[in-house]
């Protein structure tokens, strides 16, 4: 047992950190918020350069091998840096089209034709999986849609309903043509469903983070009352509690990887509790950061709002903690 | 100890429900935070002035209608069950109108307050700048002599509404040599087009500007608009920044109105829903209930001559919590349909829980953040000694 | 409205408060915890003469006539000094046999016999009504046991079985004698439910101001790290939370209580809440006091282990919060 | 990154489950607090030790097994997971022998620690003192040079398990004439059966005498009994305060097994249990499992040389917080049988319930109040300033 990060997982981290620091994602985000996904498309590429798309394609489809541990290190950052975009919606799609292909069911010639261009960066995918809405549909090249045993896909969509993050753009898939009716869909759409629950789970770490790294930093420059605000004791304990949160989700993050990586029954269940303390420790964070920032936290001027937005709707989707809590109650 | 209402009051609420429900618009107007949205709720502040239910607790004379604070409370009970939009007179109403009749003169009085509650002039307040946000005291914005009144200097922040209200009032240093932070300061009103006034809107979290900046620069303001005693500022905008208005700052009947509505959602709510969001619902019906009682009582108080003291701290911190718990779960209920911003088309209820929740989110941060308000909650109410935080 | 308490509500609270500093309640609490009833019923009678049970019993009993607001006032300062027994199981087995007599039901002669006594502090009953324990039934007179629309009485009970709070002495009630069988059974068993409801409410809130009173002194007194731990902004924000959730839940008792009394069709809603929300504060403080005094509030050595331990039963008794809120959502 | 353990691992897992299921006793013991319950674990603890499993992170030369400390954390599963006693031996275990490693003598180390693993001395702590609690640099117990050794005077308090223990261990204040309140003080072992002694057993809350006050009057203690230097008490008490020690303190095994068995609790719970419990017992099962994933991640980072620095703060508020919503959840479930006491008859599971969550108040008190812990992980975790509170 050697429950820690190997060095070269560190080090993706760290690339994939560095790499973002300098990419603008700040912008690219409002951007993206305002219907214009070019700069959006451009952090996506340098992303599949890195090899984040491919965590979830196999090696066949070009990808480098469902690695679901390093996946989550890379979403950790993703959710670090705010990154906008159907990001999870694409390495679950990923999932989900490589276990349609894998059932050799009526689907599999869509993982063949779209694997090799999700690794490669040069697909996006939305899915949307017994909920109205997909995520950033106007952005993607195809959204799935699956209902029970039937998945289609579709480039169609309502309108954009923005969302209180509005860098997460919502809209309901119209029409399409189906891909696959098959008791092997609803099979691959739990599976996605949990690569999409782990996905998210390690931006709401990520996430929180950073926010808890900004307000650590701004607590310690402003004053008032002549001390840092940093100083005050109520403010202390909030910081603390913050970090306790995040510190203890983050293990499950990384448990929950390694049991889907091993195809472990118990990985609903680890995704599950993952998700649930992870998308709770990130929103806290938020609430944490937006309060301790004051008014300047509130506003959409500074980046921080970028954040502070994201956490609760990452910690609602694709299961909400109370829907985390029931499947971890189902064993 | 009597919870029953008398004739008059009876009569007041019931005025007051009828009143309501011929004029209140049947859609929710656009939102109070937009210029289109600024532009109808300062007409529903002229439709309310025009039959006097804009500020029912003042003196008829300024077009009130001398109401108690109980009556207030009723009226404020009706006017949330009826729907009825934001109040984009707020600032003046609950700011600087207290102060005004404590501390300002007749002239002031005559000139201001009738356009204030009619809507004619929405006031800004400008308290904070970007180095003051709890720390009040320690304001660098200059107010300096000149013939006839003063020359503002400095900025302001935070100043709600200001990026479509006309005037503002605010705290300006105009004597930089004094001892103590508190002293040296001088109340003034001033307009928000004059020249050497600079209103930079800044959009809060869902982009709406809620709030601007104000950059001043040798802006006149003449004599007359000075309320109190020059150099007393500190001391005529604290007289009235608790008690009463500690209390008027956000009526229970805002919470029980929106309690109700949680409990609508809930009856409605899919099967499926998670259980535990009842208990949550239980607890914002009795938490509402409980400001509202709590407030009858302070109002039962302050007829009776009692002072409320740093009791309205309770005050804040209870509702803005139960504000934000109360929208909190009203946005789980609501399922995926709670994540949509109060611009979706399909946002329930107009996106009007959107909004709420949005709002609810700096309820713990303005108006004396909620960890001030718990450091005077103990000092003050409690006893505990002062001095270290 | 004017809801306000009366100067002669005020003066009656004063002067129970006073009685009650004064009759060495800490020790009679303690002797009773061991089975000695004594100094118990000594104080029983003093509460009596005080008018306190008289508040549960019409005039044509010789009671005060049914006075919920002064009762919910009385029960407060029985909860500030933490009184031992079933004070509120005998006042609502007066209720209970009130709205019994009112019905002119099988058991009305036991109003006829019991109530007079109840007001005179001659008779202390324990009731048990959808529970498989009577609380002091052995310092009871009797026990009465609501079945449906049954209700038995009984004098003989089972082992006493110890709680959490030592002072509340908890048995099964066994055999007894049907005092009646009628549908107006379970009606008079919901009112004194109702009135259970209030007293409990009631004492949890003064047990709560108590169990604040005695953290503020105790850290204006104690230091540590030179300085009075009441200077400690973790501590102030604590005890800032203990006197907000006292304060808004003890409108809540007075209005449940005029509720009762003006028989309006909200009171069982009414009483709910209150009872959880007071239920909660008193419960929360006594958290807060635990953690506040440290190991000394651990202690049995204190009297304020009295007050500490008895905050949860009384959350729990006649409806524990959960099965309260769900009464509020009924409506 | 590999959850995965190795042969060794697996199989000291086994043998640990396999001799657990061999020896427990079948019914619980009785209370610990109590002079039957303390004799009864001090002979469990002689069972233990017979087997090498009172220790198993000792060398062998001292009775362990020379177990790592990933052995240890499954020993402690399968521990908890078989239902076996408290240990009458851990204050000794956990707060005494990691300093006698560190800083003991070998004649110490000789003497002391198999008696202590064996459960025939058992180690009570005498850190505080009536005016210390939190403050521990603030110590008045005195020890005095005296011919080969000192003489204690002082009052000790809140000492675990004194009333039935045989020896304890604490700082004195040996030089009364240092500027600084850590200096001057000395660690010492000292028998509680001496002349001089007096234990006055303390009640907890629920009665049983689970501390003791000791009061010392010209105690001698000989000079062999001085761990580290005199006068550097502190240093020796501290260096090994933190890191190992806030792991080992309470192991992940315990709140693992109590979990499992509050959703066993849940899933045996009546028709019109409220269901909101479900969703705290899903939080139990979830904080138990990613207490232990941060021990495991925790004995990762030590075994690849790493050190912990401040973090064991941050175990110390999760699991005394995860104990507490861990115990107040199972009252709860148990309905009208959580309010009984652990000496009821008709008490769930032997008392068990009752007595954790007795014990479980005192979580966030004792090692340090979560207080304490919270400003330790702002300052040195997260770099906050220090000074204010």
């Amino acid at each position: 047992m050697r429950f820690l990060l190997t060095d070269e997982q560190r080090e993706f981290a760290r690339a994939l950190d560095g790499m973002l620091g300098a990419a603008g994602v700040p912008a690219a985000a409002r951007a993206w918020a305002s219907g214009e996904h070019k700069p959006g498309r451009a952090l996506w590429a340098r992303l599949a350069q890195a090899g984040v798309f491919g965590l979830a394609v196999p090696e066949r489809y070009a990808g480098a091998g469902r690695l679901p541990v390093e996946l989550a290190v890379a979403f950790v950052e993703l959710g670090r840096h705010a990154v906008p975009g159907p990001v999870v919606e694409t390495v679950a799609s990923a999932a989900f089209l490589t276990r349609l292909g894998d059932a050799g069911a009526a689907g599999a010639a869509a993982a063949g034709e779209w694997l090799p261009r999700i690794a490669a960066g040069d697909t996006v995918l939305s899915l949307a999986a017994g909920a109205p809405y997909a995520l950033d549909a106007d952005a993607a090249d195809a959204v799935l849609v699956v209902e029970g045993d039937t998945v289609r896909r579709t480039d169609a969509h309502g309108p954009v309903q923005p969302s209180l993050d509005p860098v997460r753009r919502l809209s309901r898939p119209l029409g399409g043509t189906v891909l696959a009716r098959d008791p092997a869909v609803s099979a691959a759409a739990a599976h996605a469903r949990d690569l999409a629950r782990l996905a998210t789970a390690a931006q709401s770490l990520g996430l929180g983070r950073a926010l808890l790294a900004a307000t650590v930093a701004h607590v310690k420059q402003r004053t008032q009352f002549a001390v840092p605000l940093g100083s005050f004791q109520a403010v202390k304990h909030r910081l603390a509690d913050a970090l306790i949160g995040l510190e203890l989700a983050e293990p499950l993050v990384y448990a929950a990887a390694l049991a889907v990586a091993a195809g472990a029954p118990s990985a609903g269940r680890e995704v599950a509790a993952a998700k649930a303390a992870a998308g709770e420790a990130g929103y806290a964070t938020a609430r944490t950061a937006l309060q301790l920032h004051g008014a300047v936290g509130y506003t959409e001027e500074l980046d921080l709002s970028l954040w502070i937005r994201k956490a609760r709707p990452l910690r609602d989707a694709w299961g909400t903690p109370a829907e985390c809590r029931t499947r971890v109650l189902e064993g | 100890m009597d919870l029953g209402f008398s004739a008059a009051e009876h009569a007041f609420r019931d005025e007051a429900r009828s009143w309501l429900a011929g004029h209140v618009p049947a859609t929710p107007l656009p939102s109070l935070e937009t210029a289109e949205g600024f532009a109808a709720h300062r007409e529903w502040e002229r439709t309310l002035f025009a039959d006097r239910w804009s500020v029912v607790t003042w003196p008829e004379e300024h077009g009130g209608r001398g109401a108690s604070l109980v009556q207030w409370l009723l009226f404020e009970e009706e006017y949330h069950a009826a729907g009825a939009p934001g109040r984009v007179a707020q600032n003046g109403i609950s700011l600087l109108a207290p102060t005004l009749f404590e501390h300002g003169t007749d002239e002031q009085r005559a000139r201001v307050l009738r356009p204030m509650a009619s809507g004619e002039v929405v006031w800004a307040q400008a308290w904070s700048e970007p180095e003051s946000g709890s720390d009040l005291a320690s304001l660098r914005s200059t107010a300096t002599r000149t013939t006839g009144g003063w020359l503002l200097d400095g900025q302001k922040t935070w100043s709600s509404r200001a990026a479509f209200a006309d005037r503002a009032f605010g705290l300006f240093r105009s004597d930089p040599d004094t001892a103590r932070p508190h002293q040296g300061l001088t109340y003034l009103m001033f307009p928000l087009d004059a020249p050497g006034v600079t209103v930079r809107p800044i959009g809060r979290l869902d982009g709406k500007p809620a709030f601007a900046e104000l950059f001043l620069d040798e802006v006149f303001v003449p004599d007359a608009d000075v309320i109190g005693e020059p150099g007393q500022g500190w001391r005529v905008a604290m007289s009235t920044a608790g008690n009463e208005r500690g209390l008027t700052l956000r009526s229970p009947g805002r919470y029980t109105a929106a309690a109700e509505r949680l409990a609508a959602l809930w009856r409605a709510a899919p099967a499926g829903t998670d259980p535990a969001l009842g208990g949550r619902v239980a607890d914002a019906l009795t938490g509402a209930r409980a400001y509202q009682l709590f407030a009858y009582a302070q109002a039962s108080r302050l007829a009776a001559g009692h002072s409320l003291g740093a009791e309205p701290s309770l005050n804040k911190v209870f509702w803005s919590e139960l504000d934000l718990a109360l929208h909190e779960t009203a946005l789980e209920l609501l399922g995926p349909y709670g994540a949509l911003s109060d611009e979706a088309v399909e946002a329930p209820a107009h996106g009007s829980w959107a909004e709420g929740y949005t709002f609810a989110l700096a309820g713990p941060i303005y108006a004396g953040t909620n960890e001030i308000q718990r450091d005077i909650i103990a000092e003050r109410l409690l006893g505990l000694p002062k001095g270290r935080r």
